[in-house]
């Protein structure tokens, strides 16, 4: 058995474990923190797919940025002491069906499907490959993207700023 | 044969492992004589008032949302940055471009005063009546 | 058993175990020490002495610190998260360790040397925010919520001009790794990056540039590790001691370890990236001094000197006001570095 | 635009004023002086720790009533003729000393050092050190006693009294006695001597 | 067993049930939010694990790279709405901000 | 849990003829002495001479003590100056707060007795002994540096001699 | 409708806190990191000051005079000494004026000197602070000499001195005030021209003079916000009048007239003007006795008098009230500290918490004198 | 301005609520003010052209003699330059006196200092409450009578 084996489920593990914590835990700021673990984990499940630049990325955007992100919202949101997050309507036990639904057809799906598995190339540079990519084949959605950044750069901030008035 | 990341991995290890050690061993070795007011929480000597875990300054929220944008603006910087060089002009452009329309943003973000941390805007004291004249 | 590892591992698994033990054992010397170092060089700017009772030069006294630290009793008080109380050092801790890994010592001596090396320091370090807001959210004590926020806010606003001031090499450079922007810079000290990088005589609009980009590095990275007078975080005159206050003993010990480790990681990132790694400064003119111990020596006396000047500089400034660190950072770092960026960019296209 | 330019300057430049000063410090000699090896030559007026000089003493109480604290305890029984206080029974001025001190407590826990009780003492036997060393692991020990009398011979000396005092009522009351024959009316002095001041002994 | 690409890809469906689940069970805006981040997550997942066994290179990769800025420009945005509606309703709870709007 | 607890009587158990004990004792009470961290802290006159001592010409840092503003990361508190009744209850507190082991110098007349306000300070905690334990008293009003040094020499002297976390809590 | 304003936040700063100077404390009511409101609360160093002076005699309370304001403690024995000799109607030698001024100027440097360092302190930079206390140990020492006592001394008493001066004060005075203008120069260079000070300090806690006046704030405090006004000069006392020197009032060279940073360095000229008066007197010191007029009894008639100093920190006044026998009657300090502070809401409100630091120290309080 | 000329001027205004003015003291003169009439008196003083007494320089509270207790006010103008000292007197029984917090701001903590430690109740002090003694302190210890109680929250008080 490789050792990446181990790794993939001890972070699968990891992953899921964390990310029920994050649905099901009673506490936001708790969510919150156990969010942290399911994307920090998720970057390992990169690294083994030899995705080292998404995964660096996946902790600098995700967990550097998202996630305080999240926890500031909730924190300015949420008095943690005493709210009650179980909901009480009556749809916990329906969405839970239906997810599980979801999730069951998915892995048929996934199973039943016959994939055509051609393994890339082990290449070092992904970054520099990446770097090339992004201004040549994906040069539109690019710049694009940095048009929906200011998009959201300056919607939040209007945002923001009606929530101050 | 390991990764860059698998020894990535043993760093990891070797440091919580170095923690854990650490604390267990103080864990062990301290003594403990546990009293009600140790476990108090510290606030120079009196009581707390009121809840710490309340809703705090909004800045930090709009810090970090500011963040985050130039947070990915720096994800593509550094693939750029790296072929650069290879790339030139071109490149340049495309990035000048990419670029100026996040500074738009910043400027617009900054002129419209959402980088402003909150300043101290001192309330200035003031005598309903003047009674006394300076002598210069 | 044995073949499971090999088969892992291949042969190399003592080396890929022993590489870390050195730099573990380097960053517990060095915090030690940098302790030390900084009680003895405020005491000499203010006409003192510094520890002497434990032996002559007060060489023990951070070591008998430590000693002590491990005796004392951990206390965890009621109010806290506990879960998260007692998890916060680890991950600050981790944070700032795994950045070591990509720290070039020597041309024969880093722990990983990873083509992504500088963008895996900044995002490797960006995880200890979260620690930090960890560690003061869980207190649940208002000093050091204020103090976990102002971290936060800090940290990451000043993880834009580091960034960009750290892009300007890399374009230059063409890489992210650690070890080949040393290996760039050899030829002593002219083509340190401080001064423009290799090239030919037309660098010389380059060196301004570039001194800036180092001083906003150097300044930035001061911020992030919350040194005076970016510390906020520790303003013992207004939070009492930020996140730690409701640390004791070795929990404590840590969060201390950490800012310390923190402080020459940093440096060993702006001696990489501007002052030439481990490349001596006379370049090849005495090769002896280029060999691989010679380079631990640059590299460590570089680094060292960074932290010098932080200490330096704490005992010198007073500290500033959160509004002013922040307008600082966004309304001169970030402007100046993205003119940096654009008159760096110019230059390489032109030459 | 200049604003922006001359704050950066400005900045940069005290900053490296203030850097040039501390960098300078630190080629200074240290000023420290290192205390357990090392000692500063006190000045002579040095107010430290009291001294009381019981060659000198007379027992007169003014030092306890100077003092502001009332950390000074003075007990003294009259002496009986015949008796000699001390070996010399005169202080090194001459003066005649006619009260055994059997206690003379000073308490350094109280004492706020201020040397009121040092002017008034008319043989100028309590003064002040430069002792200030004398630290300790209990309050009790800070109680310093100064009279050179053990209990058993104060008790020897209250006895003596007693006795004379008896002896002199004896008298007092012979002579009363003939006194009363002879219709002659004298005072009787007063017996009491024993000082009694507040009792402040360690609670 | 080697793992390969199915195993990645149960994950990911897994992490995406859990996001749903997160989505329309929970009243808190905020963890809805964090659902949608998972989900989110699980998509990308399955990008780079098809980037990796489809020997398409690093397309997927960089495509993982823009549902990332999605992801930034998502949260920021969503971000902001949740906490107008917390200004204007007091709360974060879905469910009870719907029947407060009039 | 926590050896330091018990070695206490497992001293008393092996006698004190046990060399591992022995210097094992003298090597913690080594760091403890060394390395008193002081919480920053003063109350009256004797905390400016406090100050005076960690300043240049007396040096507290010498003897490895520094001023720490949490209770949580100091082991000696110097209750330098007067303790007034409204205080005490705030120094009983941040006494309870400090992690064991931790001593108490009691520097001037006033931490000591109530000093010069010990006979009508209607508002004087006569003495803090009354409410914490109290290691080292040290006379004085205020004490010279020097004293505090000595004092602080004194305290030494004593944990040198402790028998493991003999003196705690 | 609620309001995704920060909530309020009570925060305790105090009494045992790092820059509350002492034991103060201080209430906050934050709105995120702005300051709603300051609540001062005081007592926790309160000695019962009146109290004692009631039950000693008047010398005897000289001693507890020292322990107010313990950083200066001879300009407080000298207020309560002027205020005794007032009621008892006394001259005192020459000689002995001359010391007094000598000695509370020199009182003045050490006690600007201790705000000056503690206000670094409070700014976030050690260094100055030290460098100050290094100072000041070189002032104590003069005390030393003459008195012995490093800092509370029982010197000034009714009628007199304890002690004559030595001719090794006067010369160590001279190599003192040499000593001292070249380190204030450096000490202003570190600190109070550095642009991070003067940014933190410079219009933060705005007094306007005339509110000021209507608080009885006095002292540097006042003279930060413009007001030229100083008791040695406006109303002198001892012999003050003898003496050229200028009074320092806060000018609004950085920032505005009357904040911090004015404040501050009125404090840092005045050591300045000190050492100016300091010059003119020990050299004009005339011969005689300093104990002549001591008597043997402080016994004042029945009366009452009041007499205001200018201390360092402010207008230390002594009101005593005698009827007739060997204790005052009542004995009310005006403690300039206790008037001074009483402005900090005013002065604080819409600051961050680092400016209430700021202007917490630029009163440069003394718990003692505040609690008595 | 002296004090005879502030004498008069005041008696011809306030009439009654100016008691005697007391010259015969060694050391300074004072007059009595009506404690009911404190405040207009105060106003007054501050705002009169002629008096400008802007600076409430110390406010004292005294146990005065057997049924009284006083306070004393000593005022100065900083504009004019002179002083003044003003006494009210308070019956012990029903020691309440008007506040002049609000003539100046300086007043107020020295009224809450005289409320804590003498006793006397200042009406329209705008925040009347102990200030150096502990909020559940019993008595008020300038006051000649007072006692020292035996213990504060558990804590012994006498030596
Ligand atoms: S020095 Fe002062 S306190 Fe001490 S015994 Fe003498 S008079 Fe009393
Ligand atoms: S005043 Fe002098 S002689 Fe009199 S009791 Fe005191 S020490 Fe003795
Ligand atoms: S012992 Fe003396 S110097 Fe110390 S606090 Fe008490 S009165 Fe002040």
């Amino acid at each position: 058995m490789p050792y990446t084996t181990i790794l993939f489920y001890v972070l699968a593990l990891i992953i899921v474990v964390s990310a029920a914590m994050v649905v099901f835990n009673k506490n936001v700021v708790h969510s919150a923190f156990s969010l942290f673990f399911t994307l920090f984990a998720i970057s390992g499940i990169y690294v083994l797919l030899k995705a080292d630049f998404i995964a660096l990325t996946q902790i600098m955007v995700y967990v550097g940025g998202i996630l305080i992100l999240l926890i500031f919202g909730v924190m300015m949101t949420t008095k943690v002491t005493n709210v009650e997050l179980k909901t009480k309507n009556l749809n916990t036990i329906p969405s839970l069906v239906f997810s599980i639904g979801i999730v069951t057809i998915l892995i048929f799906v996934i199973f039943s499907t016959k994939w055509n598995i051609r393994l890339g190339l082990d290449s070092e540079e992904t970054v520099t490959q990446i770097g090339i990519m992004l201004l040549s084949k994906y040069l539109l959605p690019f710049e694009i993207a940095s048009i929906v950044l200011l998009v959201a750069l300056i919607g939040s901030a209007m945002f923001a700023r009606r929530i101050k008035d | 044969m390991l990764s860059n990341f698998g020894q990535v991995l043993i760093f990891m290890i070797i440091s919580i492992a170095f923690i854990g050690v650490a604390i267990i061993t103080a864990r062990i070795l301290a003594p403990r004589f546990p009293s009600k007011g140790k476990y108090s929480t510290y606030e120079c000597g009196e009581e707390t008032v009121g809840d710490t875990w309340i809703k705090f300054n909004f800045r930090y929220y709009v810090v970090a949302l500011i963040f985050i944008i130039f947070d990915v603006e720096i994800v593509f910087l550094f693939p750029w940055a790296v072929v650069f060089k290879s790339l030139g002009a071109l490149a340049f452009v495309e990035m000048a471009v990419f670029l100026f329309i996040l500074i738009v943003g910043f400027i617009y973000a900054y002129a419209k005063g959402d980088l402003y941390w909150d300043k101290p805007q001192p309330i200035i004291p003031k005598l309903e009546r003047q009674i006394f004249k300076s002598e210069e | 058993m044995g073949n499971i590892f090999t088969q892992w591992f291949g042969d190399n698994l003592l080396t890929y175990i022993l590489i870390p033990v050195p730099i573990l054992i380097y960053v517990l010397v060095f915090a030690l020490y940098a302790v030390l170092g900084e009680r003895k060089v405020s005491a000499w700017i203010q006409n003192r002495i510094g520890p002497n009772r434990t032996d002559r030069f007060g060489l023990l006294q951070t070591i008998l610190d430590t000693l002590k630290l491990i005796q004392k009793e951990i206390i965890i008080p009621n109010r806290t998260d506990k879960l998260f109380f007692r998890m916060a050092p680890y991950i600050v801790f981790t944070s700032v360790f795994l950045g070591y890994a990509v720290l070039p010592f020597s041309s024969v001596y880093i722990g990983v040397d990873m083509n992504l090396g500088l963008f895996y320091f900044f995002a490797i370090t960006s995880l200890g925010v979260i620690g930090v807001l960890m560690a003061g959210w869980s207190s649940n004590n208002k000093y050091s919520l204020f103090g976990g926020m102002r971290t936060v806010a800090q940290i990451v606003s000043y993880e834009i001009p580091t960034a960009l001031s750290a892009i300007v090499v890399v374009m230059l450079a063409g890489t992210l790794s650690m070890q080949k922007l040393a290996v760039l810079q050899a030829g002593g000290v002219f083509n340190w990056f401080i001064f423009g990088g290799p090239g030919s005589a037309v660098k010389i609009f380059l060196i301004p540039i570039m001194v800036v980009s180092t001083v906003i590095l150097f300044m930035s990275t001061l911020a992030e590790t919350n040194r005076t007078p970016f510390d906020l975080t520790e303003a013992d005159s207004e939070l009492v001691a930020g996140v730690h206050v409701d640390y004791s003993g070795m929990m404590f010990a840590m969060f201390f370890l950490a800012e310390y480790a923190q402080m020459f990681a940093v440096s060993g990132v702006v001696t990489t990236l501007f002052l030439g790694g481990w490349q001596s400064p006379f370049g090849n003119l005495i090769p002896f001094l280029n060999t691989p111990v010679f380079q631990v020596f640059w590299f460590l006396a570089k680094g060292l000197f960074l932290v010098f000047v932080q200490m330096w500089l704490r005992w010198t400034l007073p500290r500033v006001r959160i509004d002013q660190l922040m307008t600082m950072c966004w309304k001169y770092l970030i402007p100046i570095t993205l003119v940096n960026l654009f008159l760096v960019g110019l230059y390489i296209i032109l030459t | 635009m200049k604003a922006y330019f001359s704050h950066i300057y400005q900045a940069v430049s005290t900053i490296l004023i203030g850097m040039s000063i501390t960098v300078r410090q630190i080629f200074r000699k240290s000023v420290t002086i290192q205390y357990p090896e090392q000692r500063l030559q006190l000045p002579e007026r040095e107010r430290n720790r009291l001294f009381v000089n019981m060659e000198d003493c007379i027992g007169c109480d003014q030092c306890a009533k100077a003092c502001p604290v009332s950390c000074i305890n003075i007990e003294t029984v009259k002496v009986v003729p015949g008796d000699v206080v001390g070996k010399t029974g005169v202080t090194s001025q001459g003066k005649k000393k006619a009260l055994h001190v059997t206690n003379f407590t000073i308490d350094f826990a109280k004492c706020c050092f201020c040397q009121l009780c040092v002017f008034p003492c008319p043989t100028e036997c309590i003064y002040m050190t430069d002792v200030f060393e004398y630290s300790t692991y209990s309050r009790a020990e800070l109680l310093y006693q100064f009279s050179d009398l053990t209990p058993e011979e104060t008790e020897k000396k209250k006895k003596m009294l007693a006795d004379f005092n008896a002896d002199q009522e004896k008298k007092k009351a012979l002579a009363a006695q003939e006194a009363a024959k002879k219709a002659a009316e004298t005072k009787p002095p007063d017996g009491e001597t024993n000082k009694e001041s507040d009792n402040t002994k360690e609670s | 067993m080697e793992i390969g690409l199915t195993h990645y890809l149960v994950l990911g469906a897994i992490l995406f049930g859990l996001g749903l689940f997160a989505m329309i069970s929970r009243r808190n805006a905020i963890l809805v939010l964090m659902g949608i981040e998972l989900i989110l997550n699980a998509a990308n997942i399955n990008l780079v694990a098809f980037s990796r066994y489809n020997g398409l290179g690093v397309d997927g990769q960089v495509v993982s790279i823009f549902v990332i800025i999605l992801a930034v420009a998502e949260a920021a945005i969503a971000l902001g709405i949740v906490l107008n509606l917390y200004n204007n309703f007091a709360t974060v709870d879905i469910d009870e901000a719907n029947t407060m709007k009039d | 849990m926590g050896i330091l607890n018990k070695l206490d009587n497992s001293v008393e158990q092996f006698e004190s003829g046990n060399i591992i004990i022995t210097s094992m004792d003298k090597l913690l009470n080594w760091s403890r002495l060394s390395s008193m961290w002081q919480m920053f802290f003063g109350l009256a006159c004797c905390a400016i001479e406090m100050m005076a001592t960690s300043a240049s010409h007396y040096d507290l840092d010498r003897f490895g003590i520094i001023p720490r503003p949490s209770p949580r990361h100091v082991d000696i508190i110097l209750i330098s100056g007067t303790v007034t009744l409204k205080m005490a209850t705030r120094i009983k507190r941040l006494y309870d707060e400090m992690p064991a082991p931790k001593y108490i110098l009691s520097m001037g007349s006033c931490a000591n007795c109530g000093g010069p306000y010990w006979e009508h300070g209607y508002h004087v905690l006569k003495g803090i002994d009354r409410i914490i334990p109290v290691d080292v008293y040290v006379p004085g009003c205020p004490p010279r540096p020097e004293a505090l040094l000595e004092g602080l020499i004194k305290l030494q002297e004593r944990i040198r001699n402790q028998s493991l976390a003999k003196h705690t809590a | 409708m609620a309001e995704l304003r920060t909530e309020e936040m009570i925060l305790n700063m105090g009494p045992q806190h790092p820059s509350t100077h002492g034991v103060l404390r201080l209430v906050l009511t934050l709105n995120g990191e702005i300051v709603e409101e300051v609540k001062p609360v005081l007592g926790y160093l309160h000695r019962c000051f009146e109290k004692h002076a009631e039950a000693m005699t008047y010398p005897q309370v000289i001693p507890y005079t020292d322990r107010m304001d313990y950083l200066n403690a001879m300009s407080n024995e000298l207020a309560y000494v002027l205020a005794v000799e007032k009621l008892l109607g006394i001259e005192v030698p020459e000689r002995v004026e001359y010391i007094r001024v000598i000695m509370s100027e020199l009182q003045r440097i050490a006690s600007h000197l201790v705000a000056i360092g503690t206000y670094g302190n409070d700014s976030g930079a050690m260094t100055p602070f030290l460098y100050c206390f290094m100072d000041r140990e070189k002032v104590l020492e003069l005390f030393e000499i003459v008195c012995g006592a490093r800092m509370l001394y029982n010197y000034i008493w009714v009628g007199g001195l304890s002690h004559d001066i030595t001719p090794e004060f006067i010369t160590k005075t001279k190599e003192l005030i040499k000593y001292l203008r070249p380190r204030m120069k450096m000490i202003n260079n570190l600190l109070s021209y550095n642009k991070i000070f003067i940014e933190r300090t410079a219009k933060i806690g705005i007094l306007p003079p005339e509110v000021a006046i209507n608080a009885g704030v006095s002292g540097p405090t006042l003279r930060g916000s413009g007001v030229k006004y100083d008791l040695r000069k406006s109303d002198p006392y001892s012999i003050y009048n003898k003496f050229d020197f200028d009074i320092c009032v806060g000018t609004g060279e950085r920032g505005v007239v009357g904040d911090c940073w004015n404040r501050y360095i009125v404090r840092a000229y005045e050591i300045e003007q000190s050492l100016r008066i300091i010059e003119q007197a020990i050299d004009s010191i005339p011969e005689g006795d300093v104990q002549s007029a001591v008597p043997k009894r402080v016994k004042p008639v029945a009366g009452e008098s009041y007499v205001r100093t200018e201390s360092p920190k402010g207008e230390l006044g002594y009101y005593i009230i005698s009827d007739g026998s060997l204790n005052p009657y009542r004995v009310k300090a005006r403690s300039p500290s206790f008037c001074n502070i009483s402005v900090i809401n005013q002065i604080s409100r819409g600051h961050m918490i680092a400016d209430v630091v700021m202007i917490l120290g630029s009163f440069d309080i003394v718990l003692g004198c505040i609690d008595r | 301005m002296e004090i005879n000329e502030i004498y008069i001027k005041l008696k011809s205004v306030f009439g009654d609520g100016i008691g005697e003015l007391k010259t015969d003291l060694p050391v300074r003169p004072f007059l009595f003010v009506d404690a009911s009439k404190i405040d207009a008196v105060a106003l007054f003083l501050r705002d009169e052209e002629s008096l400008q007494f802007d600076n409430l320089s110390c406010l004292s509270g005294v146990d005065y003699d057997k049924d009284n207790l006083a306070v004393v006010y000593h005022l100065c103008s900083y504009s004019l330059g002179h002083q003044l000292v003003v006494k009210c007197l308070v019956p012990k029984q029903d020691p309440k006196i008007k506040s002049v917090a609000d003539v100046w701001a300086a007043a107020e903590w020295h009224e809450r200092e005289a409320f804590d430690l003498v006793g006397m109740i200042f009406e329209g002090n705008p925040d009347l409450r102990r200030i150096l003694l502990p909020e559940d302190w019993e008595g008020h210890p300038l006051r000649k009578d007072y006692k020292v109680p035996e213990f504060y929250n558990g804590m012994k008080i006498p030596y």
